[in-house]
């Protein structure tokens, strides 16, 4: 039998993954974005392994409607992308710091 | 017997107030004439009554109420009331006189000054400040006078505004007195606390119940309670009548004009501490410890200031130092007990310098306001009445047997010496070899003035001449109680005439002792040639013919040979130059020290500013944690993860 | 009549919305002077009307009024005086007064701002002194700030930024404890109300804390050394009429805070930490006496000088547990918090009355430099007259109103003990030495340059200006009883809240 | 599983701007920008009417929707006031927008949809509306942060705004799996029920609790998760800036009272250190590097962040008072905020974005009303009474102190000192130095009388408060 | 160890190699290829969990849809990739520490101390004929029909977002004449101002 715990700590292992992810990679927001894919898969997990052993559906139910939200995210982060590039010819992580201080 | 009233007293008081305040306020609507009148009116009217209270309380009859309520604070009640007996009663009478004389004089002396209203103002405003202390009932309304004739001492030294030394001298002044009017204020504040009562008769009656308490100042050293109040009283006193070393301010006020010279520097305000320690007879009897301080510093006064007169060339200031001299007698008097004998001598004073400061004063218009005394010399033929009139205050102070001076001063001698407490023997010496001081410096002062050769341009068209009637009579009117005023001492020094008003305990009667050996005025006199201070006087006299009208060269060669004590002398002994460095230098030194370090470097620049600029640094800095990269923000809320779940959960 | 009107209201809401009126009528036509100058004359007036009704025998808060406010809180619109917050208004109403006509000629840029800003501080000011609810007063004593800031800001002088700021924040700083503590109180009595809180009992280690901070908050008011170095730079900046209300009502409130909340309410701890009060209140006395004594800026010495007297308020009001262990009558104790408060009232006369000396000559000479003067006495006789009876005041010339309370701060002190009282009287000698040093540098000599020679002598305004001040200041000191009558049962009130433990 | 229709009748404001905003969505796609006027009154309209509707509901309370809505005197009042202000918001913007060639209908769709989901916020009883909401917020947000296409500070905040709103998202959702795995249940009623009747673990129950606190720290924008709140303000066209500084602070304070005290309410005692921490860090950090600012935008960016501090202080005391309190600081401080934006837009104009600090120089001698009104705000924010920004400090302060945090109290006190210099310093520049340009200021007159009302209310309901003040009170008690 | 575990380690280790591959590879398309491996095996993880429906929705929507579309943009943005070559900068190796200490607090708390078999068991197997979907959509269109509106109109957001970002309007080649001659001088020519020097001065 594989207990609950394996799987959240496969979900805390990929979720660890996801952030130590987002900050070591400093070049390519895409892989970002990837990243936060990630991290909700982490999340969706989560609630799966949650839900099978309780035996209730919502979090399936949850889990639905992150996988809704999260592609509806990744259009609007590509399409904030693809001005970013327009405007700037790049998509590098450090290029991005006019705003500071 | 209810002749004195309230209303009386209050016009005596007012009246001065009254005329300073038309001749200051209103000098320029009323013109000069109307000022002086006002002025003059105003003190002769308390002048005529002061005389008429004199009667009234040698008639027996005394008076002690309330004017009004000045404050309350809890059961404590502070008032401004009125005391009158025969110390207030003389010392009206002498002050309203002599102010009289003044302004009178003055009328002569100023005439030609731009300030000629408010100099009459202002010796109004002193006539009124000083009827205020002599008639006060209490403390509080003590300090009042105390203090305002202190500011009109100020303001008349500083009279000629623009002149530097004037300022100078008028600050110093006012700063020297507030030194003693400092030890004065605890003095009050101890008297409050341990009788509970600033009103002289609660206080003297409840004097045996002070003196028997004792105090901590420091910890471990016991005082008298008695011992303390009366050694911060004397110290206002030493600061008002100017005795050692509180005298700096003195010889410094004759930057002002004559006449102020006269009414506050010589007969009223100088003494107003001998008159307070008078009045205070009834604690300071409690204190031999006091006395004995009152004593010795009388006797440094009365001795050293004499020395400073022999050498000093103003003429103004060698009768300055002759008046430091006669204060310390004075003040020798009241540590011996011999508190009559004092009062008596500043009555006598009084007359006999402020006629030699007028006398001065005179000199001073005939040689256009000349005061080196090198350069005047044989003014005799040509103004008699000052030449007469100062001949008999010289003797007078001298104490030449007859005159005014030679009772008082001879009491206070005999005094002293009959005196047994600690220093007495030192106060003996110092007030006999003062005798043959005072008559060594007067008469130098009197032989280079009026005898001798002219020192001055002969050739010129503005020869001296003698000065006006206002100027001579009142002269002439200081010199009838500069002869006559001495035969008073019967009544007054060892007569009753102070019973209820001075309190000397058995023990320290020194003139009770002396008064056994009174068998009258003429007698004293008699008695008194034979006495050692007359021959002491006597020789002072010859010794100063001989050196300034014989042998003229001798004091030049005395200088040269001496040199060092000539120098000593001539810096008077150091004080001022003591003063300024460590007093004055000190406390600019303190005051920018502080300031500077204390409160600029220290407190704002290291803790106001510094907080600020440390916020404004750390800003900067923190700031930088905002770098705009991504990275650094994700691991920022990765960080704070890490905080939380460390913190919170694990 | 009086006590039917809502005075208290009215004294403190006709001043604001006068001044909104200056403010909205604005420079254009020429009634902002007009109409600050009547409206500072009726608050004046009607302050009157305080003393007239005001019933000397009772403690209890007289003209009170209370109204809801914020009923979630139990904020009240509670106001009422006693003796102690009395004469405080009608110093403030009577220096508004004088701030008005100071500035009629002076300021030309923006006056309807600057009679305004004046008016509503005012109105605030009285507040301050009549309020009753902990929230009320901490609400008027700093909005206070904000007219203040303005007028030094807008009208000061040329380091006026960081003179302003560094004021601001000082006081800021101060006060924020302040209301920590009276959040503290709340949570503890369960009422806002400041009577309330007298009545609390509190322990000692509460009590230490709400101590500290109300010391805090008050001594930087006061202010108390070492927290007084926004004064002197406030004073130089400020134009003269900030001067005159920073000194004469703005100082006042930290004397009137330490009465109102330190000692009513923490009898135990003031009793417990009184030697750090006495020792910062002598160290005032003595160190700002010497540091005055170093000033080359006549604003800048003036300033100093009023740190020094508000030493021997907050020394009055502190030495009053020494002199209960010392004595068994309490006369000592009145004649400490009534000479505190004597002084309060009298510092108020006299530094406004230095200020507008000084303005008057800045407005002429454009300098505060002591050396740029000299001589001026020959050239303003009148003037020079009217200064050196304020400096006499200054002082403490006995006759003055300077005199009384620093004398009965003495007398008081000497019953403490005394080398208290012997420190205190150190300001007879230091006091005078600033003061007069400064009068002989600035008034006496020769004319010392061109600039003194062209002065011109006070005009009338100026003259009744300073003349009623010099009256007041001489009504005072030769009679100050029906001055500290209204104070008596306040007094009696208060030291009767002292000597009883809280514990 | 019963569907009853009739409750849907409590989300009749939601609905009727879910329909305005298909609407509005239809007039953009079909007028395009020569609809934009339409559009803009329509959403003026729409916002207007919702905040009729909810005001005519006000009173009803209840949960619908099997449980994911709820309706209660907390959500109606927190939703007028995002209403009202978003009215104000697109007031404002307008000029802005015109001025830039910003004007377009797709400004206005977005702003409305975000409303939505701010509403859908404030009524959710359910994290998975709690959520949904948030995304419908935040996505619109994101979007018009970039909306500025050519400006390449604005796209770089969307892009950071974006990314660290995702992670701040998966975050939250983190927590919420792990609540869900320790009650079991999704549902803020019944995991409240599920804790109040124990028995659960309570390392887990914090365990999730620390990801919740993140994303609602994120929301809030409290430190360390505050650290694209600077970014964005600046780089965000003034316009959007205004609007993602007020509203969706009250649905990030709803979300934070949903979450922590409608559902672990029962559990205060782990999230208040937690809060403690957040609340104190950004009380430091936020008004320690206020000062060293330049950009008035930036300045006020991190004063947002020392206010949330202080809103946090409220919450964390864990009683209804504090709550009340944590309430009327974010109303309060929502409405400073609108005016001081506000005054942003109306002092710029075209090529020219009186954003720095110096724009700002001798503002009181070019327009002295102006002037007065930013002092009016600028003060409030500083917590000087008789402005109201006063009252929301005392009222959370107070609420510590009742639980007697009095260190935290003394914290508090003394940053809102650091604070008041850099408000004082806006003061400073406008009223104390030398004006930089002369030119007239021309704003629409609507836009002169909002922000004089704007700032007036600042200063009435600090005359005034206890109205307000009772309202948030009679929300928890 | 049962056929459950086998494939559930499996699976978790091929989930965890593909997700590090999507962190460290440094190109774009070879990560976005790993992440949809990473998706493949979390869908069969979930299959082991009865969410058979939400694990065909992953492949279907993730794999199918949202990948798709990442690799779109990459292709799309033709990103040069030699500059994204360069390595880690400095404060990485700090960053590791943390999240491995983030990552053992996070084990710790999950672990079977608090959700080990004994604590919570496993749960039965769902009998045969129990569909998944079924469950799924009874309650999405009943229970959560309030969320399930609300996501649509996220999608719809979405799509409005988007395309706002990216819509460019086409640059109009073919000439208005009418325009043209209605044009005025405002119109195309503005007076600015600007000042001679600007300085860029910072007050403290």
């Amino acid at each position: 039998m594989i207990a609950l715990s394996d799987f959240l700590i496969l979900g805390a292992l990929l979720f660890s993954l996801s952030v130590a992810g987002i900050f070591i990679n400093r070049k390519n927001i895409i892989i970002l974005l990837m990243c936060i894919e990630l991290m909700l898969l982490a999340v969706n997990l989560n609630f799966i392994a949650f839900s099978h052993y309780s035996g209730d559906i919502a979090g399936q139910i949850f889990v639905f409607f992150i996988l809704t939200v999260a592609a509806a995210e990744a259009a609007i982060g590509l399409a904030i992308l693809v001005v970013l590039f327009r405007n700037m010819h790049t998509i590098n992580v450090a290029d991005l710091n006019k705003l500071k201080g | 017997m209810e002749h004195l009233n309230q209303t009386l007293l209050l016009t005596i008081a007012l009246a001065p107030l009254v005329g300073s305040i038309i001749a200051g306020l209103f000098g320029k609507k009323v013109g000069k004439v109307w000022s002086h009148r006002a002025a003059i009116y105003g003190v002769g009217i308390s002048f005529v009554l002061s005389v008429w209270v004199l009667k009234l309380v040698i008639g027996g009859e005394t008076y002690n109420q309330q004017v009004y309520q000045w404050l309350q604070a809890g059961s404590l009640s502070l008032e401004v009331g009125f005391m009158i007996d025969s110390l207030t009663a003389m010392m009206m009478v002498v002050v309203t006189f002599v102010s009289l004389m003044v302004h009178i004089y003055t009328v002569g002396y100023m005439h030609d000054d731009d300030g000629y209203s408010r100099f009459f103002s202002y010796i109004s405003l002193f006539t009124f400040s000083m009827l205020m202390l002599v008639m006060a009932n209490n403390f509080m309304q003590l300090f009042f006078g105390w203090e305002a004739v202190g500011l009109v001492s100020y303001l008349l030294i500083g009279f000629w505004y623009k002149k530097p030394t004037a300022i100078y001298a008028n600050l110093k002044a006012f700063l020297v007195n507030r030194v003693g009017d400092f030890g004065f204020l605890l003095g009050i504040a101890g008297v409050l606390m341990y009788a509970g009562s600033l009103d002289y008769v609660e206080v003297f009656a409840q004097a045996p119940t002070i003196a028997a308490q004792s105090t901590e100042l420091f910890a471990g050293h016991s005082w008298s309670v008695m011992t303390v109040i009366c050694i911060l009283l004397f110290i206002g006193a030493m600061g008002k009548s100017a005795q050692v070393p509180l005298h700096v301010w003195l010889p410094d006020s004759m930057e002002g004009p004559t006449p102020i010279s006269a009414l506050i520097h010589a007969a009223t305000m100088v003494t107003a501490g001998i008159f307070m320690v008078t009045r205070m007879s009834p604690l300071f009897e409690f204190s031999e410890t006091a006395l004995s301080f009152v004593l010795v510093i009388g006797a440094i006064t009365a001795l050293f200031m004499g020395f400073l007169g022999l050498i000093q060339n103003d003429i103004k200031r060698v009768i300055a130092y002759s008046t430091l001299s006669q204060l310390g007698y004075m003040t020798v008097a009241l540590g011996a007990s011999a508190y009559a004998a004092g009062v008596f001598h500043l009555m006598t004073h009084a007359f006999f310098k402020a006629l030699l400061f007028l006398g001065a004063g005179s000199v001073i218009i005939a040689m256009h306001h000349e005061q080196d005394i090198r350069k005047m010399g044989g003014l005799k033929k040509y103004m008699p009445i000052t030449y007469w009139t100062a001949l008999i205050g010289t003797f007078a102070l001298i104490g030449f047997p007859g005159l005014a001076g030679f009772f008082s001063k001879d009491a206070i001698i005999e005094a002293v010496h009959a005196s047994e407490i600690a220093g007495s023997g030192f106060a003996y010496f110092a007030v006999l070899a003062g005798v043959f001081i005072t008559a060594l410096y007067s008469f130098r002062l009197f032989f280079l003035v009026f005898h001798g050769k002219e020192r001055f341009d002969t050739d010129s068209d503005h020869l001296p001449h003698e000065s006006p009637a206002v100027v001579t009579v009142p002269l002439i009117l200081l010199a009838i109680p500069s002869v006559v005023a001495g035969y008073f001492i019967a009544p007054m020094v060892f007569g009753d005439f102070f019973a209820g008003s001075i309190v000397v305990h058995h023990e320290h009667d020194v003139l009770a002792h002396v008064g056994e050996e009174f068998h009258g005025a003429f007698a004293f006199v008699l008695h008194g040639m034979t006495q050692l201070p007359f021959l002491l006087a006597m020789s002072g006299i010859a010794v100063a013919y001989f050196l300034y009208m014989i042998r003229p060269d001798i004091p030049a060669k005395l200088q040269h040979w001496f040199n060092w004590l000539y120098r000593v002398l001539d810096n008077k002994y150091g004080f001022d130059a003591f003063n300024e460095k460590v007093f004055a230098g000190g406390s600019r030194m303190i005051g920018n020290v502080l300031w500077k370090v204390g409160d600029e470097t220290l407190i704002d620049g290291a803790v106001v500013n510094g907080t600020a600029k440390t916020v404004g640094a750390v800003s900067k800095i923190v700031r930088k944690i905002q770098t705009g990269y991504l990275y650094t923000y994700a691991f920022a809320m990765i960080i704070g993860l890490w905080l939380l779940l460390t913190y919170f959960v694990v | 009549m009086f006590t039917d009107l809502p005075l208290l209201s009215l004294l403190i809401w006709l001043p604001v919305l006068g001044g909104i009126a200056v403010l909205v009528n604005g420079d254009n036509n020429g009634w902002a002077r007009p109409l600050s100058l009547i409206i500072s004359v009726v608050t004046l007036l009607l302050s009157i009307g305080l003393y007239i009704g005001f019933d000397n025998a009772t403690y209890q808060m007289q003209f009170a009024e209370q109204a809801p406010w914020i009923a979630t809180f139990d904020i009240n619109y509670a106001l009422g005086i006693d003796g102690f917050s009395m004469p405080l208004i009608i110093l403030t109403a009577f220096s508004t007064v004088i701030v008005v006509v100071a500035g009629w000629e002076v300021i030309q840029d923006r006056v309807s701002q600057y009679m305004a800003a004046f008016l509503i501080m005012e109105g605030l000011m009285i507040a301050v002194f009549a309020s009753l609810d902990a929230i009320l007063f901490y609400v008027f004593f700093e909005a206070m700030l904000i007219p203040l800031f303005l007028v030094i800001g807008i009208w000061g002088g040329p380091n006026r930024v960081y003179a302003t700021i560094k004021f601001f924040l000082y006081t800021l700083f101060g006060s924020v404890f302040l209301l920590l503590a009276l959040l503290y109180l709340h949570h503890v009595s369960g009422s806002f109300s400041i009577l309330d809180f007298h009545k609390v009992s509190l322990t000692m280690q509460e009590q230490i804390y709400l101590f500290l901070a109300f010391l805090i908050a008050f001594a930087v008011k006061v202010p108390m050394w070492p927290v007084h170095t926004w004064l002197p730079d406030a004073h130089v900046e400020a134009p003269t009429g900030g001067s005159v209300i920073l000194a004469a009502i703005t100082l006042k409130i930290g004397g009137y805070g330490l009465i109102r909340f330190a000692l009513p309410i923490t009898p135990d701890a003031s009793m417990a930490l009184d030697w750090l009060v006495i020792g910062l209140s002598l160290t005032a006395i003595v160190y700002i006496g010497f540091v005055a004594l170093a000033q080359s800026d006549l604003k800048k010495l003036i300033a100093y000088s009023s740190i020094a007297h508000m030493g021997f308020v907050t020394l009055g009001l502190f030495i009053v547990f020494r002199i209960f262990a010392n004595s068994a009558t309490g006369s000592g104790a009145v004649l400490a918090i009534e000479g505190a408060m004597v002084q309060i009232i009298s510092h108020g006369f006299i530094a406004a009355a230095m200020f507008l000396c000084v303005g008057v000559l800045y407005d002429r000479m454009h300098t505060r430099e002591i050396s740029a003067y000299g001589g001026v006495i020959n050239t303003m006789p009148i003037f020079g007259g009217f200064a050196v009876f304020f400096a006499m005041a200054n002082a403490g010339l006995p006759g003055t109103s300077g005199f009384v309370g620093e004398f009965m701060v003495i007398l008081a002190a000497y019953q403490a003990n005394f080398w208290y009282a012997f420190l205190a009287a150190t300001t007879l000698i230091l006091g005078a030495a600033y003061t007069l040093w400064m009068i002989k540098r600035v008034m006496f000599g020769e004319v010392a340059n061109e600039n003194v020679a062209n002065l011109t002598d006070i005009n009338r305004r100026e003259f009744w200006m300073l003349s009623s001040l010099a009256i007041i200041v001489l009504a005072i000191g030769l009679w100050p009883a029906p001055l500290t009558e209204v104070m008596h049962a306040s007094v009696e009130h208060l030291l009767t809240q002292v000597s009883q433990s809280k514990l | 599983m019963n569907f009853e229709v009739t409750n849907m009748i409590f989300a009749l404001p939601e609905m009727f701007m879910l329909g305005m905003a298909c609407a509005i969505l239809l007039v953009v796609a079909y007028l395009g920008e020569k609809g934009t006027n339409i559009v803009y009154r329509l959403s003026q309209l729409t916002l207007a009417i919702t905040a009729l509707l909810i005001y005519r509901s006000l009173g009803e309370s209840g949960i619908t929707f099997d449980g994911t809505y709820i309706k209660d005197g907390f959500s109606d009042v927190l939703k007028m006031a995002v209403m009202l202000i978003n009215i104000v918001v697109l007031l404002y913007s307008t000029s802005y927008l015109k001025s830039r060639n910003l004007f377009k209908g797709e400004y206005y769709v977005l702003a409305i949809f975000s409303t939505l989901g701010m509403m859908i916020m404030i009524s959710a009883a359910h994290f998975l509306t709690l959520y949904l909401g948030l995304e419908l917020m935040s996505l619109c947000m994101y979007a018009m942060v970039a909306m500025h296409r050519d400006s390449k500070l604005a796209t770089e905040a969307a892009m950071k705004y974006f990314i660290l709103g995702a992670i701040a998202s998966g975050m939250l959702l983190y927590g919420m799996s792990i609540i869900y795995g320790a009650t079991g249940s999704l549902d803020l009623a019944t995991i409240a029920a599920t804790i109040q009747a124990g028995g659960l673990d309570n390392t887990v129950l914090s365990f999730g609790l620390v990801f919740l606190v993140i994303g609602i720290g994120f929301k809030l924008g409290a430190v360390p998760f505050h650290m694209w709140l600077p970014d964005v303000y600046h780089g965000a066209p003034t316009a959007v800036t205004l609007f993602i500084a007020t509203a969706p602070k009250i649905a990030a304070f709803a979300m934070a009272i949903r979450i922590l005290v409608d559902g672990l309410g029962d559990v205060h005692q782990y999230w208040q250190g937690m809060l403690i921490m957040l609340s104190v860090l950004s009380m430091i950090i936020g008004n320690v590097v206020a000062i060293a600012q330049t950009n008035l935008k930036r300045m006020l960016a991190y004063s947002t962040i020392s206010h949330v501090g202080f809103i946090l202080l409220g919450v964390l005391s864990g009683s209804q008072e504090g709550y009340a309190a944590a309430m009327f600081y974010a109303l309060v401080y929502t409405l400073m905020s609108l005016g001081s934006f506000g005054m942003i837009i109306l002092l710029s104009r075209q090529g020219f974005e009186a954003d720095t600090i110096d724009d700002y120089k001798g503002l009181s001698q070019r327009n002295p009303w102006y002037a007065l009104m930013m002092l009016i705000l600028m003060f409030s924010m500083a917590g000087i009474p008789p402005l109201v920004g006063f009252y929301a400090k005392l009222t959370v302060i107070k609420s510590i102190i009742d639980i007697n945090l009095i260190s935290v109290a003394i914290i508090a006190v003394l940053m809102s000192v650091i604070g008041a210099f850099y408000y004082l310093r806006i003061i400073k520049v406008m009223y104390f130095d030398k004006p930089k340009q002369s030119e007239p200021l021309e704003a629409p007159a609507e836009m002169r009388v909002m922000i004089s009302v704007n700032a007036l209310s600042v200063l009435a309901l600090g005359l005034f408060p206890g109205a307000l003040l009772a309202v948030c009170a009679s929300v928890f008690y | 160890m049962s056929v459950e575990q086998i494939i559930f380690y499996g699976f978790a280790a091929i989930l965890l190699f593909a997700a590090t591959m999507v962190v460290v590879v440094r190109n774009p398309v070879r990560a976005a290829l790993f992440l949809i491996l990473a998706f493949f095996t979390s869908a069969g993880i979930w299959l082991l969990l009865e969410a058979e429906f939400l694990a065909l929705t992953l492949v279907l929507v993730y794999v199918g849809a949202v990948m798709v579309l990442f690799l779109f943009v990459v292709m799309m943005l033709d990103i040069d990739l030699t500059p994204l070559q360069e390595g880690f900068t400095k404060y990485l190796s700090l960053g590791i520490v943390v999240v491995a200490l983030i990552t053992v607090e996070m084990i710790a708390v999950l672990g079977s101390a608090h959700f080990g078999l004994d604590i919570v068991a496993a749960p039965v197997p769902h009998p045969d004929g129990y569909s998944n979907t079924k469950e799924i959509g009874l309650l999405l269109y009943t229970v959560y029909v309030y969320p399930f509106e609300i996501a649509s109109v996220i999608l719809t957001v979405a799509i409005v977002a988007a395309i706002t970002l990216t819509l460019r309007k086409k640059k109009s080649k073919s000439q208005n004449v009418g325009e043209q001659v209605k044009v005025r001088r405002e119109d195309r020519v503005r007076l600015i101002k600007m000042e001679a020097v600007k300085k860029e001065e910072v007050e403290s």
